[in-house]
């Protein structure tokens, strides 16, 4: 039996705010987030000062549509690992519906029913990874690092190991605007909207803090544990598909590597540097929707600024860590208050 | 791990200038809420202190401080003579300070063995002496009458148990002072027996010992000197000889509380809860009970061991071997915890942290956690989750610094209360409690035991495993002692006196 | 109409400026860049880089961040050839002009232009030397390919359609791109074909471990064929531990696409791509190889 | 040493070996690791029988050869993840670490000089990542995961994006053999054996089974926790830096993508895989080596079967899933009885 006993560090952002009346500023210092939030402003303002290409109009919607994909990726992740659960398999998803999609299309199958079929595969395949997760006991980590390299393996045969274009089909959702707005953006606000109101304002949502926070007593409390792990697998997964058609109508085609790995990754920074805990029982959307553009900032800004491709890598790996330790220094001063 | 400070000057034992410890006008504060303001303290060698006061007075604070897992804000702390700046854990230990927390914590993949010696492993040329580390922790156990397999696992030991293995681990280091933070708290009698004959022992060595209880006459038997916190300032301390029972109480709660046994009404003829043939393990062979609806029946036995068994079993967290399980007279299936629960079936665990809470949820949530999935709700709105918690938290007497704060950070009172609330607001119609006064003040006991009772009236039927003789004679209407997993008696409470019950509950004999 | 105006822009400022999207980081990928950098430097052209790092998300992200900045014109080495849909309709719909390096789209009306490297033809000059080399004998071959994708399915195909055909075929694993695992590949397949006669080996840098693995086994007597021309591929030439290699010079690619690109957004000609020279080294003729990349 | 206490020493293989006298082959049912060791066996044999490649003490040496690298980096993770920690930067780490001693080499450096200066770095490094670990609060992963990226851009920048080759410059430890047995393999193997008397048999080792499975007990207890944690990282720092000249002299050149997140992924599945927690307290570096020879075995057996590349990703992670489930399945049977 193992009995996870959390400390007892009020989480950032996790269903309880303290919050005094009176000393404004002192508020800001303790709201959540005041950290990343300190670094994504240093970032940006740096960025402008330093080239006018940076704060355009166009260049902001450049870089909350090419985030879009990782947000909703990022979205589905917050909540599961909110819920103890983790699920790294996702990027691999995204290359199975990528294929999937494309090849559908190129075959000249409808777009409905392309839609249909790749998210309901996508779905199957959460619910696969859920499945194993709750019926053997074994980590969803260990699982789903199992499952993404199937995947990725299962997206090759898809393809065949050739890249799959799908001409201009779908070329609007993943290219045009409304009012302005990519509709990359619009669907990706949407998800984190609706992933927001869901963990805030429904059983389901705190269920899943509950489950994350101690599942044993989740289980006790009469919440049905295995339904909500299965509902929650299946959903990232949803989500992983939905992300894998807004990929693909954003590259037009689909080829070996799209997704995998680096996407994952990209994600499970955003979240992490977001302040979900890697243990379950803390996760708040803002968190998450901070490190995703956080991420997507400095990689726009980084090629914008003209800095060499070798320090790329570099300057991100360090706002990274910088940020990491922004958000937890924060942390920690708020609960010494 | 010898204490490395220099003996004061003593001569006669009792002056204040031989006070191992002194604590002056310590104050402390969490996110600006005080939990201890100007705190003095003295302690003695070769004296029990003990430190009482209601669930959040300050108790384990102060002992934190002391220990150095918490830095005060302000005053000293003079520890043999030499003022201490920034106390911290290691510090405190090679100064001799030893304490077992509250909150009972073991290295849960290790033995007991390496968890009785841990940080002090015995090695040659570098290797762990793994025979030498079995037998010294083997002889540090049995030292103090404790029966513990060393070779098995942490994570496997009760509750009491573990207790067992952390006071056996501080004793063994030695020192000069030893705190105990509630140790008895879930104790049955006769392991409390154990920890009370120990300090006795230890206080004969020359140890000053600090001990935290709720219980007074446990106190009162065990202690020298009395220290009473109240709201984080030290309100009264006094040798015990001084002191009245009911002066103490006065000066810890403010008032008079008065518990005792209340008049209900008679247990109606239909079985709430009947338990038929059950059998797990080692642990539970053959036990038959039968509550009816409106009767209160107390389990007691010499190990805690059955007790936590017992609600994994009828909590539906376990499946045993054999047995049969009706609620409301209709079967109900054992493993699955829904169906316990869709039954009318309530369990409340004795071990709050691990199986009760949702450390990182608000209070109120953790209130609310069983009850709105009853109910069958969709939606979650905070300004009525709190429109609906606040009756309870009045009517179970809830009380926090901030308005609702991570259930984590209350006192462990408060929390046990919270704990009650959240399973007895759900109309049951038959539960199990599992040591519900577990670790509360002497006032919210009365609280705790008023509902219990007032649970009874209403004609649910009462299933209580208790290690405390004096919750039993106060709330039960029979009990059946268990011994070795079986029945081997059972009285009707006005047949048989507290003395003879912790007699019984001792040697598993009935009289 | 577009491209007036992007070229206008570049034409009238008198300095144009050019967004070299890179796709890896591999030498190839770096001989590239300071081949377009130093060419562009000549040229008198500014040039802006950024790199995808062989994902395809990157890169489309890359080519609106160039866009962002109004460049004159884009240089794409694309991660992957489809990728390429996606990038050339953006370039298209913001009205900058995109050229292309290494590969080409079926459809080039909607580029400025590309310097192509022909892949297949780059397997079927390896594939050539082993059959003058078994001389009709028959013979055992293994391959090791790079990434499932299609810039390495091109160089296999194009190897293995233009064996003799006493030529077999009897092992293809892929190595990644990556020597690691191409050592680790090439070490299990002696173990599985002690008999091997030839190799063919996707690039140089998995050709060094490949050789490694073969020695180590004992394999000395197996000839290593691959692709590339650097330096050290030369100097392996030279030694005897590669048999052959194709030269696809990345300075070459570089300076092509720099030039090219520059002239055509001057004057938009007809003649849009230009196909890289190949050239098969072998030790005989060593002095012709062309250098692989720029000196810095 | 103290060899005579070994049959009391409570179980490196998982604390639950009490052995009941009699039933033998209920015994080897309880032992630790039968799950996963009964899929090695299962691709052996099956390998075994349908190519004669395979069961050669050729191709048994390359295997393990094959596998020295990662056996090096998987016996520092286990020991780290047994404390509680986590190092997701190792495979990045070597990175640098080829590249430097590469530079170093190829610049005439002699190789005395390379090998403790790349060690050097390589401990410097893991010390850092401790250091951010034990001072700032932020999770392992989150902290390496960021260090990951950043070193990575490093050894671009070490390797200014570019080949450098080592000639034949250790050439003899990335080739050569002793008594028939490769340098590489004695390399790992000793590291692998220090690893297990550590775990077992120092108090060092018993303190990270204590600060992963409670640190706070580990604090209370007198446990040096931070200088331990610090040594911890230093020491998976230094295990890199091994396993990069390991994998330099192997290669005898660095490039752009040596080592990396791809190496990492397989040492962290490897350990996982072999059963230790990746909460801590829990962990055997038998479970290790099975876990790093199983994927090195099944990497070969794909090779030699001639699997096509695109069923060879697909076969790599159903492998991976059975034995993880398999070894979870076995311990939840152990637990049971
Ligand atoms: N780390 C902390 N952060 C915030 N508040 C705290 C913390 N520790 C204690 N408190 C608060 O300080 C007060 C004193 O707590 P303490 O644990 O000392 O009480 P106690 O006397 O031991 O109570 P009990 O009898 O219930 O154990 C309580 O109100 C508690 O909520
Ligand atoms: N807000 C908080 N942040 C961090 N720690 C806290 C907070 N509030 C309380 N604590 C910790 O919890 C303790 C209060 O709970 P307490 O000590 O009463 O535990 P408990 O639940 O009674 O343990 P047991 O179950 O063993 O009786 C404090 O002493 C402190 O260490
Ligand atoms: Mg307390
Ligand atoms: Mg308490």
């Amino acid at each position: 039996m193992s009995v996870k006993t959390l400390p007892d560090a009020p989480g950032v952002g996790g269903p309880h705010d303290r919050r005094r009346p009176g000393n404004r500023l002192g508020a800001l210092r303790r709201a959540p987030h005041t950290g990343l939030t300190a670094v994504l402003v240093v970032v940006v303002v740096a960025t402008a000062l330093r080239t006018d290409a940076f704060a355009t109009d166009t260049n902001v919607i450049n870089i909350l549509r090419q985030v879009s994909v990782t947000a909703v990726i990022a979205a589905g992740l917050t909540l599961l690992m909110t819920a103890g659960g983790m699920d790294f398999s996702m990027g691999s998803n995204v290359s199975v519906t990528t294929a999937l999609g494309a090849q559908l299309l190129s075959h000249g199958h409808s777009t409905l029913f392309t839609v249909v079929a790749s998210i309901l595969l996508a779905t199957v395949i959460g619910l696969v990874n859920g499945l194993v997760v709750t019926f053997t006991n074994v980590a969803p980590f260990v699982v789903t690092l199992a499952t993404a390299t199937l995947l990725d393996g299962v997206a090759l045969l898809v393809l065949d190991s050739v890249s799959v274009s799908i001409g201009t089909r779908m070329f609007s959702l993943g290219n045009d605007k409304i009012l302005g707005i990519p509709y990359l953006l619009v669907l990706a606000v949407l998800v984190l909207v609706a992933t927001a109101l869901v963990m805030r304002f429904t059983v389901f949502g705190r269920d899943a803090y509950a489950i994350g926070g101690n599942e044993h007593v989740a289980r006790l409390s009469g919440i049905n544990v295995t339904a909500r792990k299965l509902t929650l697998y299946a959903v990232t997964g949803a989500l992983s598909g939905l992300a894998g058609l807004m990929l693909l109508s954003r590259l037009g085609s689909s080829s070996p590597g799209t997704g995998g790995l680096s996407l994952q990754l990209t994600a499970v920074a955003a979240v992490v540097i977001g302040g979900t805990s890697l243990a379950g029982g803390h996760g708040t959307v803002i968190g998450t929707v901070l490190g995703v553009v956080l991420l997507g900032v400095v990689a726009n800004a980084l090629n914008l600024l003209q800095v060499s491709s070798n320090y790329q890598q570099v300057s991100v790996g360090g706002v990274l860590l910088v940020a990491a330790i922004a958000n937890e220094v924060h942390k920690a001063r708020v609960a010494r208050h | 791990m010898t204490p490395s400070i220099p003996t004061p000057p003593g001569d006669g034992a009792g002056t204040p200038h031989d006070a191992v410890l002194r604590v002056r006008g310590v104050t402390k504060s969490f996110g600006g809420a005080a939990a201890l303001t100007n705190v003095d303290l003295d302690l003695y060698p070769g004296e029990v202190h003990a430190l009482m006061g209601m669930n959040g007075a300050g108790k384990s604070t102060l002992v934190q401080i002391l220990s150095g897992v918490h830095q005060a804000d302000g005053g000293t702390l003079e520890v043999g003579g030499h003022v201490q700046h920034g106390l911290t854990v290691r510090r405190a230990r090679r100064l001799g300070i030893a304490s077992v927390p509250q909150r009972r914590e073991l290295a849960m993949g290790l033995t007991v063995a390496e968890n009785v010696m841990l940080g002090d492993l015995p090695t040659r040329h570098g290797a762990v002496r793994w025979r030498t580390l079995k037998s010294e922790a083997r002889h540090a156990l049995s030292g103090l009458g404790i029966d513990i397999d060393v070779e098995r696992t942490a994570g496997s030991l009760t509750v009491a148990e573990q207790t067992m293995v952390e006071v056996a681990r501080e004793v063994r280091r030695g020192g000069r002072i030893l705190m105990l933070d509630e140790p008895t708290a879930c104790l049955s009698a006769g392991a409390a027996q154990q920890i009370r004959d120990l300090v006795r022992t230890l206080r004969d060595e020359g140890v000053a010992v600090v001990y935290i209880s709720h219980y007074i006459d446990e106190v009162m038997a065990v202690a020298d000197r009395l220290t009473v916190l109240r709201d984080g300032a030290v309100v009264r301390s006094a040798p015990v000889a001084e002191l009245d029972p009911a002066s103490l109480v006065r000066s810890m709660v403010g008032r008079d509380v008065v518990s005792r046994r209340s008049e209900r009404p008679a247990p109606k003829d239909e079985i709430g809860l009947a338990v038929r043939g059950l059998r797990d393990g080692r642990a539970v062979r053959d036990l038959d009970v039968e509550v009816r609806k409106g009767e209160i029946v107390a389990v007691l036995g010499p190990a805690g061991d059955a007790q936590s068994r017992l609600f994994d079993l009828l909590s539906g967290r376990r499946r045993p071997d054999t047995g049969e399980l009706l609620v409301d007279g209709a079967p109900v299936p054992f493993g699955r915890v829904r169906a316990s629960l869709a039954g009318g079936l309530r369990c409340v665990t004795g071990d709050r942290r691990a199986l009760g809470l949702v450390p990182g949820m608000s209070l109120d949530e953790n209130l609310m956690l069983a009850g709105d999935r009853f109910a069958r709700r969709r939606l979650h709105r905070r300004t009525e989750l709190a429109r609906r918690a606040q009756p309870l938290r009045r009517s179970y007497g809830v009380v926090s610094l901030a308005g609702n704060p991570p259930v984590s950070a209350l006192s462990g009172g408060n929390q046990q209360k919270v704990l009650l609330a959240k399973w007895l607001q759900t109309e049951p119609v038959a539960c199990f409690l599992e040591d519900p006064t577990n670790g509360v003040d002497i006032a919210a006991m009365a609280d705790i035991h008023t509902l219990v009772d007032d649970l009874a009236s209403r004609g649910v039927a009462v299933l209580l495993a208790s290690s405390s003789a004096e919750e039993v004679m106060r709330l039960a209407d029979r009990v059946i002692v268990v011994s070795a997993g079986r029945t081997v008696a059972e009285h009707d409470i006005t047949a048989i006196t507290r003395d003879e019950l912790v007699a019984t509950a001792l040697g598993g004999q009935p009289q | 109409g577009n491209d007036d105006n992007a070229s206008t822009a570049g034409a009238s400022s008198g300095a144009v400026t050019l967004g070299f999207v890179n796709g890896a980081d591999t030498a190839f990928h770096t001989c590239l860049q300071k081949a377009v950098e130093q060419t562009a430097k000549s040229e008198g052209a500014k040039v802006y880089t950024a790199n995808s790092h062989q994902n395809s998300g990157t890169e489309l992200s890359n080519i609106e961040d160039m866009i962002s900045r109004k460049v004159s014109a884009l240089i794409v080495q694309t991660v992957n050839v489809d990728a390429l849909a996606g990038d050339i309709a953006k370039a298209k719909a913001s009205g900058i002009p995109i050229y292309l390096t290494s590969v080409v789209p079926t459809d080039s009306a909607d580029i400025l232009g590309a310097a192509v490297v022909d892949l297949r033809k780059v397997g079927s000059l390896d594939a050539d030397w082993i059959g003058t080399d078994a001389a009709g004998r028959d013979v055992k071959i293994g391959v090791v390919a790079g990434a499932p994708g299609a810039a390495s399915d091109l160089l296999v195909d194009g190897f293995t359609k233009e064996l003799p055909a006493g030529a077999k075929v009897v092992a293809n694993q892929p190595g990644m791109f990556n020597p690691v695992k191409a050592q680790e590949v090439a070490e299990n397949m002696i173990q599985a074909h002690p008999d091997l006669d030839y190799a063919f080996v996707a690039n140089e840098e998995m050709a060094f471990a490949v050789r490694k693995a073969f020695d180590a086994a004992g394999a000395e007597d197996v000839k290593i064929v691959t692709v590339n021309g650097t330096d050290e591929g030369l100097a392996a030439v030279k030694e005897g531990r590669f048999s052959a290699t194709v030269a696809n010079s990345a300075m070459v690619i570089g300076e092509t696409a720099v030039k090219s690109t520059v002239s055509l957004l001057a004057k938009p000609k007809v003649d849009k791509i230009a196909n890289i020279p190949l050239l098969l080294v072998t030790k005989g003729n060593l002095t012709k190889a062309p250098q692989y990349c720029p000196t810095s």
